[in-house]
């Protein structure tokens, strides 16, 4: 009993220094990102100045350009420095840098990529739609799919995944991914994984202003499933 | 002006004829079209070089420096299909290859060393300023190695 | 002992899901980095092809302008999410969103608020050289000193207090601040504490490429102490 408390209390410490340490590493990313924002306003106002007016003469063009450059190359200098401080101790294995951002675009790729892995996947939606989604909600439908089917792989070897996406301006973006539950783990009694990238998923749905529910259903299938909005003006 | 973008390109292996007056023929290697129209935008502005031709991915190189035979080639790193870094391994396996300055925004601490690598003769933030991309594109094609300035400073 | 247990279970699931989340805030806001940085790096060049060409055919011109414009203007959006991303959830009470960022030029002004608050506060630096600071260094001294008045405040109600600033430029900037421990806590013998603000501001020195010590010194006083780097290029 005595050593059970010492583990609750070393736990409860290290999940504090956890905080503790997140929670200044987001202070000074935010201050950073203070002094980023006015910077950007200052560039910004300068690039107001290059309206062009038919009248403006050349070297006046020049010098807005040359304020603004300026501005833009501190500006990334800034950035370059938040970066740096949000990336320490996170783990980047999975990076690919040399390719760009993924869009909803990239999802038959994706599918194709666990195809030929061996994976048996349907893949259900509209391809125009997807590239009309905003980058940044693309992405995240882009992760929960990957996730999903990463876990398909790992925890239900050999089965067969249905993808289904549906993109539309106001209504939203809607992602589910579903396989029957490996023989043994269905049914709900499963006890709640100890894998972290559900929980993960479940945060980046909610900060953009969505929501995302797994687990297994009634008719025995394991089923992850995420709206996400897609705000119209 | 606009510059054809490769797709199908039939034409095959000219000869690069050395030619001190003519202008350094570039070649602009990036996914994205803007990045591609300024950097033709500023190498436009010097009467040393001409951007000859544009590719919008890595995997586009081979056929364009076929088609324009160019003496560098600007090349992006970060691109859907074949990323620049591969792009530039396959060009400097080609007998006779133009010069590769790589492009890059600034992930270029950990890229750098592994572009050096793949046979690339330098390195340009794309915020250098302009008067000194100019520079380097130049210095390149004279044979000399070239850094970013503000990579230099991070090696 | 099944309670002690439990409890211990739970801490580290609550660990668990800090982290998982955290980490999936940090993913999004490297990914909206990415995005913001290559913006920026299109407007820097663009903005350079004007400065360098002014003269360039009147359509050339008006796209480079159209570019710089547009991109300076999504920049700032891209960043307002940014922000949002890796604000939301945080603690927020003891910012001050009218002021803009603190600088070391600010410390007598926090030292005089201390006094006017009832503390005896001795200040030891020289002014002239505090406004040199650059900036990053000079938020995280500031941060140093007033998370230091505000333990003594706490933790030594009624003690004087000793703050020194030193700064040097290749030597760097070194904070220390001392009170008298209060009866029956110095000497060592105290647990360490429950707070977080120290924990925070270790991990802030050490981001900075400096380092930060405290605890109960020999001759009773708790002693604040942290060197930041202040390189010369
Ligand atoms: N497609 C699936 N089929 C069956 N069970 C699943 C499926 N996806 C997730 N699970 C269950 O939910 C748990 C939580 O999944 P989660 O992705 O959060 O963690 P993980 O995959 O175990 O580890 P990681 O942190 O690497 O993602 C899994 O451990 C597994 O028990
Ligand atoms: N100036 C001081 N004099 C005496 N003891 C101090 C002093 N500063 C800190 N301590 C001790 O160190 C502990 C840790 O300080 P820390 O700032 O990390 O946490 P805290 O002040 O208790 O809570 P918070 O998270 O609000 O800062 C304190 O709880 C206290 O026991
Ligand atoms: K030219
Ligand atoms: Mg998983
Ligand atoms: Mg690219
Ligand atoms: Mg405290």
């Amino acid at each position: 009993s005595l050593r059970e408390r010492a583990g609750r209390v070393e736990a409860e410490q290290q999940l504090r220094v956890a905080e503790a340490r997140q929670s200044e590493r987001n202070r000074i990313a935010r201050e950073m990102h203070d002094v980023l924002a006015h910077r950007l306003s200052l560039l910004s106002l300068h690039a107001g100045a290059l309206e062009l007016r038919p009248d403006a003469a050349p070297e006046e063009i020049a010098r807005a350009a040359g304020v603004v450059r300026a501005n833009a190359y501190q500006a990334l200098e800034d950035l370059r420095e938040v970066i740096g401080v949000l990336r320490t101790g996170v783990d980047r294995s999975d990076e690919t840098p040399e390719r760009p951002q993924r869009t909803l675009a990239d999802l038959p790729d994706l599918v194709d990529q666990s195809r030929r892995a061996g994976m048996r996947v349907r893949l259900g939606c509209q391809a125009a739609a997807l590239s009309a989604v905003p980058a940044g909600v693309g992405r995240s439908a882009y992760r929960i799919v990957q996730e999903g089917l990463t876990n398909a792989r790992k925890h239900a070897p050999g089965a067969d995944v249905a993808v289904t996406v549906q993109a539309t301006p106001g209504d939203g973006v809607t992602v589910e991914i579903r396989n029957p539950c490996p023989i043994g783990t269905g049914g709900g009694t499963a006890i709640p994984g100890a894998g972290i990238g559900l929980i993960g998923l479940t945060e980046r749905a909610a900060l953009a202003g969505g929501r995302l529910e797994h687990g297994p259903t009634p008719a025995g299938e394991f089923r992850l499933w995420a709206w996400l909005p897609w705000p119209t003006l | 002006m606009a510059y054809p973008l490769i797709a199908n390109v039939t034409r095959s292996g000219r000869e690069k004829e050395p030619n001190v007056n003519a202008a350094v023929r570039v070649l602009v290697v990036d996914d994205d079209p803007l990045v591609r129209a300024g950097l033709a935008m500023v190498i436009g502005g010097s009467s040393d070089l001409t951007v000859v031709g544009e590719a919008g991915d890595g995997s586009e190189v081979a056929a364009a420096v076929d088609a324009y035979a160019p003496d560098v080639v600007l090349m992006d790193i970060r691109m859907p299909t074949l990323d620049g870094l591969a792009a530039t391994e396959q060009l400097r396996a080609r007998p006779d290859p133009p010069e590769v300055i790589v492009l890059t925004t600034f992930d270029a601490d950990e890229h750098v060393l592994r572009a050096l690598r793949a046979g690339a003769n330098g390195f340009l933030l794309k915020h250098t300023p302009p008067a000194e991309i100019l520079r380097a594109i130049s210095r390149v094609a004279a044979g000399e190695p070239i850094l970013s300035p503000t990579v230099t400073r991070q090696l």
